[in-house]
């Protein structure tokens, strides 16, 4: 790869000016992703802009109950919190999963979100925690909703000048819990074929559906919300027949494309395959189950 | 036979070996630290990118980016006009050699076709085929320069496929080459480059004998070695016209022989210093890097590195060749009776696939006494493949082990017996004419029919167990020793076998076990051609068998100098002088020890060094069976494999740990081929899939512990009884695998890899019969 | 122009300078000369380059050399102590969890991290923490055997020192 | 006398006879008597003074690395098989 300009600012000010600075430039946070794109040729830099030193970007704060996740702050660090773990535990489930160890001592969830992969598997989960992204630009801080970060394979709300700062996660609500499951055709190291996040509330029977979320990755242009497949849970019983139903409809919100990964009509089952099981795990925890991470994702149900 | 207890010397016994009650050794068997581990668990050890030189530049190679295309023009002088950049290397910077052949001991390769394939020449035959190269200041600089080199092709159809290259139509890989059946050639030129057949007895008529016949077909895809260690090669040419090369090589002399015959110059003025290599399983046994780097630095006057990509490793290296494999079997009054075998694999872009190895192996477990087996040869615009751990075999085997779990299931006969009652023994005839000398396999059945692992109930209704048997040759040929004996007792030895995965210390104990002396007495070293006498490739399942006995022969010299020393020392006759278990004995009870003895020799006339070098005979065979459990997700169609157990017959295991480790490493290769790792083509012929990203070799997540029983049927050729271990263990797993996942749904996937979208789509496609048969 | 970094590497302050392009592999291994970690894939899918930035595992292909600054950064030519093999590399030379041995570096680095942070690690943990590292030659059966005897060594060691 | 026998592919020399009988001596004498009683059977196995690559013989079952110096015994078996590398 051609030689670049290095900048590591302190402040977000000097992080504003250099994207406004002029040239290709190219934000650099875990690199997991930038750098393997810069050396085949297919991302070209004239300046690097790591935003690791601005300040708040590798934080985890307490905010109103909730949680602000620093841009930056790498998978590691999320999949160990215990404040995440026992709040957020989809979150958790995807940051142990992306890569192995080494990727995830520097890759983070905003990095996932700009390099807007469809396949990226905290996108999914960090929109069924109902995550806002805080985006700093040369106009001021504007909140936008995970779910609409990003707008196609590669892009995102971002306009220029502007950097994704950090994540804002509300303060969890009672017998709610979460889970993301991803389909791979190995154990670890591999890229999500599709993925599938849930989040569910139960009343306080314990056994029924009081509210869910469903948003699924690798199985459209960018991860989506799986609204219908949510809905049709919601006032029922949260039984596994329940949860197979609302795969069956999941499905429709998938439009997959067939590539080296997967054919398209397979991630399309695997989509209402995953979001039975990812919803069942979500329950369960909303029920009072383990939050701790399933190491092999192989046969997680 | 009986078994034994695993080795007390460990506090883990992952291994039974089971072994000759009456074999002892003081060495052998036991489980010493490698000789070269500390280096290697430090940092410390020497890799071929680890080479540091003065003046050093870095090359870089520039690769064709179409699958087969005409190369028109090259132009490279913006390229040479770059800051840094020092020199560009194109084809016609070696000697245009027309059919003209080298003998590297196991094979014979053409020498017209290792030039074109390090650097294209006239046409561009796969994606990924080197073009020209660049050596820079930086690997950077010199990468950067290959943007601008100008290469004008004309792109042509390519062909992938095997049975597609094979069609009369099919895109033309060479206007030279021409199907050869044993020695007579075709009239017009063809991708085919070689038709093979066997046969023995009277097939035909025996199929017409058979109760029971079943036919089926198979695929295979390509499938890379995966070594973790990319290609690299240094070159310094001299003023003086003397070539040295560090290199990354299974074989230094025969890189020697090959850089020689390349770059037509003497093999004399060639030197070559193996480094430590970092994985070769047979993929490092041809050139790529080295005579490019050679001419580079003779171009430059300075030192030359070239370290490939790990693209450029995939997209051009010698994977191992995809199939296609036709199977037929028919049984008589329960017997084996009739096999026929139809198999074609791809050669890659140049001819020499594995496609002997695939036909004299499809049958070689078993006695089969009427059978015809054709194989094909075939160039496709992929990769030169290359040997890859039992080249050719494991095709083969995911075939015929399929159809014989097939057979075993319609005869209601326990699938290991069904082997046991039809297993090659001494004296059975393959069906290339040769017959076997003592070997293991019903040995290897029947532990493998004790191993409580084989009757252990299974967890779940998605769960299956499959077995598989495995064959390999194993090779022989040429390898020297030299032993220094050092006055405090300890020797060194000097041997020119590459030491890939703990060859030093199987050697070593090998002279330690004849000397009469401990393994740490021993110091091996690997080092370079100018130094130790001609020695064969590290591959073949040799090098502990071969440069072993070289050892043993040099150690034997040894004694004999030392009994003529102690003769001397004590005034009496040689033949007065007797050694046994290290220690010299003579007249009137006088003795010396082995230190003993060495630390009168710099008194008595001198330090006495001895040396052999061997042409080995009789490898023999190796065979082996495995154990698979698997778990199937029928949503998914993913398959896990949950417990795993390798048998086989060693000879005798010199240092069970890394004969376990061959076993264990084997079988999670051939797992990988089994379940995900494949070649992906898109329409034009370029792969899709060439980051480790994508090929997806296992993970330590992605497999169980490997549970290992060595069996020793040792080998009567050899002093110690060694056969060759290595290659035979990535044999069986696809087809165990292939069984188990038949025993956990019923379906019989004959298709590599068995990755989940092929086994979900096979899931669906039963139900959806099953619905239909319903209806 | 080329980058001042001033970082601690295997305990010692370093300072070097680089281009903005090259990895931490490449100063480490090219600048600085320590070529224990070994460059298998240059994007991050084989772990053979990892080393330890401020105690936690990357690959140092995907980490640029500038990133370096302030950091502390260890080879697996930092983990052995005065000579002495840490308890893995003990390990893995008794258990034979090496053959080619190029992923050997990465293996020693990542299971170091993964003892200090969880010093009695479950089989399962052992082969999810090392998955970043490709091995083809073992089938890792040696390698986690590796592991779990080296954690065995670490709590006799703990044993000891608690009653010295 | 030793047996050679020929491979399916080699059979058209002999009008489909699978073994010749021929006297003992170097590989080199076996060769070249076969190939006075079969004409053409040296042009399928040798080439440029030496077995023809991609060849090998096998003298009691075990592939000889002598080439066409290798010794035929007159109890010997000799069969031709195609090369096979090792990885």
């Amino acid at each position: 790869m051609r030689d670049f300009r290095y900048a590591a600012p302190t402040s977000l000010a000097d992080a504003t000016s250099i994207l406004l600075g002029g040239g290709e430039v190219r934000i650099l946070a875990g690199g997991t992703d930038l750098l393997p794109r810069m050396r085949d040729g297919s991302v070209v830099a004239d300046t690097v802009l790591d935003v690791k030193r601005v300040p708040g970007m590798l934080d985890i704060v307490r905010v109103d109950g909730g949680l602000r996740l620093g841009a930056a702050v790498p998978f590691h660090r999320i999949r160990d919190d215990p404040r995440i773990v026992r709040a957020y535990p989809a979150l958790t489930d995807a940051a142990r999963i992306v890569g192995g160890w080494q990727i995830q001592a520097r890759a983070s969830a905003g990095g996932n979100l700009c390099n807007a992969s469809p396949a990226a598997d905290t996108t999914p989960a960090l929109i069924v925690e109902r995550a806002s992204c805080r985006i700093v630009g040369p106009e001021g801080e504007r909140l936008v909703p995970a779910a609409g970060f990003c707008t196609a394979p590669g892009r995102t709300v971002l306009e220029s000048g502007e950097l994704l700062t950090s994540l804002e996660l509300p303060a969890p609500e009672e017998r709610a819990g979460s889970r993301y499951v991803r389909f791979i055709p190995r154990n670890e190291m591999d890229i999500a074929v599709a993925g599938a996040a849930a989040w569910v509330r139960l009343d306080e029977d314990g056994k029924t559906v009081a509210d869910a979320r469903v948003a699924l990755a690798a199985v459209a242009p960018t991860a989506v919300e799986a609204p219908d497949a949510a809905v049709s849970l919601i006032g029922g019983p949260a039984t596994e027949a329940a949860f197979a139903a609302a795969g069956e409809i999941a499905r429709e919100a998938a439009r997959p494309i067939t590539d080296m990964r997967g054919p398209a009509d397979y991630r399309r089952h695997l989509a209402g395959v995953l979001v039975k099981r990812t919803l069942a795990g979500a329950a369960d925890r909303a029920a009072g189950g383990s939050r701790e991470p399933i190491l092999f994702g192989n046969r997680d149900r | 036979m009986t078994d034994s207890p695993s080795d007390a010397a460990t506090d883990y016994a992952p291994s039974r070996v089971i072994a000759d009650p009456d074999l002892r050794y003081e060495v052998i068997g036991t489980r010493p630290v490698r000789h070269d581990g500390v280096d290697k668990v430090v940092g410390r050890a020497v890799y071929g990118n680890d080479v540091r030189l003065p003046g050093l530049l870095h090359g870089a190679v520039l690769r064709s980016p179409h699958a087969h295309a005409r190369i028109v023009s090259i132009d490279a002088s913006a390229a040479e006009a770059l800051p840094g950049v020092k020199a560009v290397a194109t084809s016609a910077d070696l000697p245009d050699l027309t059919d003209c052949w080298t003998n590297l001991g196991e094979v014979a390769i053409n020498l017209a076709h290792l030039g074109a394939n390090c650097l294209a020449r006239r046409k561009a035959l796969y994606r990924g085929h080197a073009v020209a190269a660049v050596a820079a200041t930086s690997a950077h600089v010199a990468r950067e320069a290959l943007s601008a080199i100008r290469v004008e092709y004309e792109v042509l159809p390519a062909v992938t496929d095997v049975l597609e290259a094979m069609e009369d139509d099919a895109p033309l890989l060479h206007d030279d080459v021409f199907t050869d059946s044993m020695g007579s050639s075709s009239e017009h030129p063809s991708n085919v480059s070689r038709h093979l057949v066997f046969e023995q007895g009277d097939p035909e008529r025996a199929f017409a004998e058979c109760d029971l016949v079943i036919d089926r077909d198979f695929r295979t895809a390509s499938v890379h070695q995966g070594y973790i260690e990319l290609p690299v090669a240094t070159a310094q040419w001299s003023a003086d016209g003397r070539l040295t090369v560090w290199a990354s090589t299974q074989g230094s002399f025969t890189t020697r022989q090959q850089i020689a015959g390349v770059l037509r110059i003497p093999i004399s003025d060639v030197r070559v210093i193996p480094c430590e290599i970092g994985g070769g399983f047979g993929g490092k046994i041809t050139l790529y890097l080295e005579p490019v780097a050679a001419i580079l630095s003779r171009k430059t006057g300075r030192p030359v590195k070239i370290q490939m990509t790990r693209a450029g490793v995939f997209q051009g290296t010698g994977p191992t060749p995809g199939s296609v494999v036709r199977v037929g079997l028919g049984v008589k009054d329960g017997r084996l009776h009739a096999g026929r075998a139809w198999l074609a694999y791809d050669a890659g872009a140049f001819p020499g696939g594995m496609i002997g190895a695939g036909c004299a192996c499809v049958f070689s477990c078993y006695d089969i006494p009427n059978a015809r087996v054709v194989g094909y040869d075939v160039c496709a615009n992929k990769p030169k493949t290359q040997a890859y751990r039992a080249p050719g075999a494991t095709q083969a085997a995911f075939a015929t082990e399929t159809v014989i779990d097939e057979l075993a299931a319609a005869l209601g006969v326990d699938p290991i017996d069904f082997r046991l009652d039809n297993a090659a023994v001494e004296g059975t005839t393959r069906v290339d004419g040769t017959v076997y000398p003592r070997i293991g396999f019903v040995e290897t059945l029947r532990a493998a029919r004790r191993h409580e692992h084989y009757t252990a109930p299974l967890d779940g209704p998605s769960a299956g167990r499959g077995v598989a048997a495995g064959f390999w040759f194993n090779i022989g040929l040429k390898s020297s020793a030299n032993v220094h004996c050092n006055p405090d007792g300890t020797v060194m030895l000097v041997i020119g076998s590459t030491d890939i995965g703990g060859s030093r210390t199987s050697i070593a104990m090998q002279l330690a076990e004849t000397l009469g002396i401990s393994a740490e007495s021993v110091h091996p070293q690997v080092t370079d051609t100018d130094s130790v006498g001609y020695t064969d490739v590290t591959g073949g399942s040799r090098v502990t068998f071969a440069t072993g006995l070289a050892a043993h022969e040099a150690g034997l010299d040894l004694i004999a100098q030392m009994r003529d020393r102690a003769a001397f020392i004590w005034g009496c006759e040689t033949h007065d002088v007797t050694f046994d278990a290290g220690v010299f004995g003579g007249p009137d009870g006088r003795s010396l020890t082995f230190a003993g003895l060495a630390a009168e020799l710099p008194g008595s006339g001198g330090l006495l060094t001895a040396r052999a070098t061997v042409d080995a005979v009789g490898p023999t065979n190796g065979f082996g069976v495995h154990i698979a459990d698997v778990d199937v997700d029928r949503e998914t169609g993913k398959v896990s494999v949950t417990r795993y157990t390798t048998v086989q017959d060693a000879g005798k295991a010199i240092h069970p740990s890394y004969v376990e480790g061959q076993m264990q490493g084997g079988a999670v290769q051939g797992i990988g081929w089994a379940l995900n790792e494949e070649y992906v083509f898109d329409e034009r012929g370029h792969m899709e899939n060439p980051t480790m990203l994508d090929y997806r070799m296992p993970t330590a997540l992605d497999v169980p512990m490997i549970d290992t029983v060595i069996v020793e049927v040792p080998n009567p050729m050899h002093p110690f009884g060694v056969r060759g271990v290595g290659e035979t263990p990535i044999v069986p797993p696809p087809a165990a695998i292939a069984n188990a996942v038949h025993a956990a749904t019923g379906l019989r996937l004959r298709v590599l890899p068995m990755s989940p979208p092929r086994v979900h789509e096979a899931l669906v496609q039963a139900g959806a019969d099953e619905d239909a048969g319903g209806r | 122009m080329k980058i001042h970094v001033r970082a601690t590497v295997n305990g010692e302050p370093a300072e070097f300078l680089c281009e903005a392009r090259e990895s931490l592999l490449e100063v480490v291994r090219e600048t600085l000369g320590l070529t224990g970690a070994k460059e298998g894939c240059n994007n991050g899918n084989c772990g053979a380059c990892t080393v330890l930035l401020d105690g936690v595992p990357v690959d140092a292909c995907l980490v640029l050399g500038a990133e370096a600054e302030g950091a502390d950064v260890t080879t697996v030519e930092g983990i052995a102590e005065a000579g002495r093999l840490h308890p893995i590399q003990q390990s893995l030379l008794e258990h034979a969890g090496l053959q080619c041995a190029i992923c050997t570096p990465g293996i020693v680095v990542t299971a170091k991290a993964l003892l200090d942070r969880n010093p009695d690690p479950t089989e399962r943990e052992i082969r999810f923490e090392l998955a970043g590292n490709i091995c083809r030659c073992t089938g890792y059966d040696k390698i986690v055997r590796s592991v779990q005897d080296a954690a065995r060594k670490l709590a006799a060691e703990r044993i000891e020192e608690t009653s010295a | 006398m030793a047996t050679l026998y020929l491979p399916p592919q080699m059979r058209d020399l002999t009008g489909g006879d699978e073994a010749i009988e021929v006297p003992a001596g170097t590989l080199r004498e076996v060769v070249a008597r076969v190939d006075r009683r079969f004409p053409g059977f040296a042009a399928r196995v040798i080439s440029e003074g030496g077995v023809m690559p991609g060849l090998a013989f096998s003298i009691d079952h075990s592939i000889t690395s002598l080439g066409l110096h290798a010794r035929v015994s007159e109890e010997s078996v000799v069969h031709i098989v195609p090369g096979v590398a090792g990885g």
